[in-house]
């Protein structure tokens, strides 16, 4: 299934940029995502064991069925101003809701 | 010497005011400029270590006959603690950071004055400025003052960006403006949150009003504020969400200023990251959500500056990643790990600063910094090239250069914290910010040049080199001695925690 | 039943509070720059009368000490003044910024002949 | 009972401007409010904080914003 979707995005890179440089840049760069944020997520077993063990299971369910992360996460990352603001007042919402509310 | 305090800040915004009506006088503004240059790093080596009050008012304890003449509810209270003047504090840690500023302000303004060829008085203007803006971030003991100081940086830094006359530079700069308009006055609202809750905006008495019980730390009053100046230290500091558009703004910057720029966020970071530190340790998941932040930096960071193909952007978006080993530092919080994490905040400004001057040079030989058009340049100046591989091996931590020994201290106090995850991802962030850098320079020096690549200039200055040279041999010094910056920090570090 | 009596106070509180997010509304959502940009004035204009509030003193006096008056009683009855002192620094802040976008707003109108940030500041 | 009247007309001005389709409305919009917030400085016991938002936010403010509307077009065509 992993290898399988690596050649997907070998094929999805190939169509816009033929160079192997690209497509070995966006797999090193896949490759890094997924180890990184897995191993970032045991790093919950200091607050709880079984929610490191549900979390992780979680990331590797979604990392399976929606493989080729990196084109999608370029896409988010772009330089157009409606996104950076979007993601800015996300965060926002998110810090205040959890500093407010959550760890009262 | 401690009336030279405020002069590290008035000096250069002077200097900058003068620069200003000098216009059209270039010897003039060459000559001024330099000596200037030359002046920032030497000023906190010869200041002493203290505290100076603006305009002479110390809190009212120190003068006993002014404090017998108010009411007795004035003098028996806390108000008499409290500092009525905004006051700078010095310390070692300061004057290790404005000596860095100092020594990377005067290379980046010595090598425009040679790069660009007619010498722009507002162009001087605006590094002098965002230099002493910086550095009063740094020396402030006062919120307001930060907040002040750090909005004359942002539009500092949109000046630069404006003025390095790049493709696509006004657009890069609204965005900017807006976003920061959106962090600057939240910013501005957190620092009311907690000037309501204490009645000052002086650091040392907020801590001391909290330690001293006289407000609840735990109010909700206390929590919005930390949150909203939470918010605005991740925009200072281009922390996710901010990474994309601080590193477009290095890539659409000149390499010099760039070198500056990146710089002048690194200390922002370091100032309001240790205020923040300073005033809300005392709340548990502080620590948490400055790790959360920086890990993602640094993945987002590193995993974004693979799939670029503009060299300047991939430096842009390794400075951001880099930017996360320091968080991590302080989001750990032993001794050993903030010494760690301000050891690599020195690091990084030298080292981040060779790398924006020596890629630099490729935007200045060819006018292009796009990886795929640029190819073959180690025969058109080897000694740049390898000064600049060397650098990369400084980033990316490989003996013995400095960028090894602060990033083995991170990955030693999280081992010693009982995080071994962090250390592994430290390493392999490293290890991909490594590969990056020699992707980038495989295609930059190495591969085969390409048919279309014009040269634009034959020769790049000397100066440009000299700058280089010196900020190698700075890196190899301290990745040999590491006493000299970290007998600096630890002082500091010991009487922070 | 509360009772909340809705002083001056109070209610320039919840006038602060109207301002940034009607600024903050403007500033995220719509699209014209001019409007994101008056949008930022509220925004910094919510903070600064946010801050003034602080100071406020029900049934106080303006914090100037004038000759004859005793120490103690204006200790009492003064506003306070540290928050005044504060926002006249980000009142002339908030109008160099103001003033720095609408200058690269011109430009821009120049180079791109439209004020629709979508098309200005989209991604290319 | 005037602040409260000028505090309505704040909040109501500033609606207003957004909902302007003729920018240069947008701008003197912009400067009724500046104006209220000075008064509403007045009746908080900030005399000096008044004069400055008088000064920048029911003239400075809106010259500019009507300066930049004339540089550019008057119209907000959505």
């Amino acid at each position: 299934m992993v290898v399988n979707s690596f050649k997907e995005v070998k094929m999805k890179v190939a169509k816009d940029s033929t160079t192997n440089e690209s497509v070995s840049s966006v797999l090193a760069a896949e490759l890094t995502l997924i180890s990184t944020l897995l191993i970032a997520a045991i790093m919950l077993r200091h607050f709880n064991i079984v929610l490191a063990i549900v979390v992780i299971l979680g990331l590797v369910l979604f990392f399976t069925t929606n493989m080729p992360l990196m084109p999608k996460i370029k896409r988010e990352q772009d330089d157009s101003l409606e996104k950076m603001v979007f993601y800015a007042v996300l965060t926002l919402g998110t810090l205040i809701t959890i500093i407010y509310w959550g760890l009262n | 010497m401690n009336e030279l305090i405020p002069l590290m800040v008035i000096i250069p915004i002077a200097c900058g005011l003068l620069l200003n009506l000098l216009h059209k006088k270039d010897t003039a503004i060459k000559i001024l400029a330099i000596v200037v240059a030359i002046v920032l790093p030497i000023i906190p080596l010869l200041s002493n270590y203290g505290l100076h009050y603006f305009g002479g008012h110390a809190p009212l304890i120190e003068n006993p006959i002014l404090l017998e003449t108010l009411p007795s509810q004035i003098s028996q209270s806390a108000l008499a603690i409290f500092h009525p003047a905004i006051t700078y504090s010095y310390e070692s840690l300061q004057k290790l950071f404005i000596f860095v500023l100092g020594i990377v302000a005067f290379f980046a303004i010595f090598t425009s004055l040679n790069e660009t060829k007619k010498v722009s008085g507002p162009y001087m203007f605006l590094m002098f400025m965002g230099t002493a803006a910086v550095t009063a971030l740094l020396l402030s003991n006062d919120i307001f003052h930060m907040y002040i100081f750090f909005e004359i940086a942002a539009l500092c830094q949109v000046g630069i960006i404006l003025v390095s006359s790049t493709k696509e530079n006004y657009e890069t700069a609204l965005k900017y403006m807006i976003l920061g308009s959106i962090g600057g006055p939240l910013l501005l609202l957190g620092i009311g949150f907690i000037l309501g809750a204490v009645g000052s905006v002086n650091i040392s008495d907020i801590i001391y009003a909290i330690n001293q019980n006289l407000v609840n730390p735990f109010s909700q009053t206390f929590l919005i504020g930390f949150g909203l100046i939470l918010f605005g230290w991740l925009y200072a500091s281009g922390l996710p969400p901010f990474h994309t558009i601080k590193s477009s703004i290095y890539s659409k910057a000149l390499p010099h200023s760039a070198a500056l720029l990146q710089s002048f966020t690194v200390v922002t970071f370091i100032a309001m990251g240790l205020v923040i530190f300073r005033i809300f340790s005392y709340l548990p998941f502080l620590k948490v959500i400055i790790l959360v932040f920086s890990l993602i930096a640094m993945i987002l960071g590193v995993t974004m500056a693979i799939i670029q193909t503009d060299i300047r952007r991939i430096l842009g978006f390794l400075a951001v990643g880099e930017l996360g080993y320091i968080g991590i530092g302080l989001g750990i919080g032993t001794t050993l790990s903030i010494t760690a994490g301000l050891f690599q905040a020195v690091n990084e400004i030298l080292i981040t600063a060779l790398l924006f001057i020596g890629f630099g040079t490729v935007f200045y030989l060819t006018n292009s910094s796009d990886t795929k058009k640029l190819g073959g340049l180690i025969t058109q100046n080897p000694k740049i090239a390898i000064m600049v591989l060397l650098g990369g091996f400084a980033m990316a931590g490989v003996p013995p250069f400095n960028g090894f020994q602060s990033k083995l201290m991170i990955i030693e106090s999280a081992l010693k914290a009982g995080f071994p995850e962090i250390s592994i991802i430290a390493v392999l962030v490293s290890i991909v910010t490594f590969m990056v850098f020699m992707k980038a320079f495989y295609s930059v020096y190495l591969k085969p040049k390409p048919q279309d690549l014009s040269i634009v200039n034959e020769n790049i200055p000397k100066s440009t080199i000299l700058s280089i040279a010196v900020l190698l041999i700075i890196c190899l010094i301290i990745g040999l001695f590491p006493q000299l910056v970290t007998d600096n920090i630890s002082p500091f570090v010991a009487g922070l925690i | 039943m509360i009772d909340i009596v809705i002083d001056t106070q109070l209610a320039s509180l919840f006038t602060s509070a109207a301002f940034i997010i009607v600024g903050l509304f403007a500033a995220i959502f719509l699209d014209n720059i001019i409007k994101k940009i008056i949008g930022i004035a509220f925004i910094e204009e919510g903070a600064n009368l946010f801050i003034v509030t602080l100071g406020y003193k029900p049934g106080g006096i303006v914090p100037i000490f004038l000759p004859g008056m005793d120490a103690e009683w204006f200790a009492l009855n003064s506003a306070y003044p540290l928050p005044h002192a504060l926002v006249l620094t980000s009142i002339v802040i908030g109008a160099s910024t103001l003033a720095v976008m609408l200058a690269i707003a011109i430009v821009l109108y120049k180079k791109h002949g439209t004020l629709s940030t979508s098309e200005i500041l989209g991604d290319k | 009972m005037i602040e409260y009247v000028l505090m309505i007309i704040a909040v109501l001005g500033c609606v207003l401007a957004l909902m302007q389709r003729d920018l240069l409305k947008a701008a003197i919009l912009t400067g009724i409010n500046g104006a209220c917030v000075a008064f509403l400085f007045q009746f908080l016991l900030a005399p000096d904080v008044a004069l400055t938002q008088a000064i920048v936010g029911a003239a400075i403010v809106p010259v500019f914003l009507a300066l930049a509307v004339y540089k550019t077009q008057r119209t907000d065509d959505k």
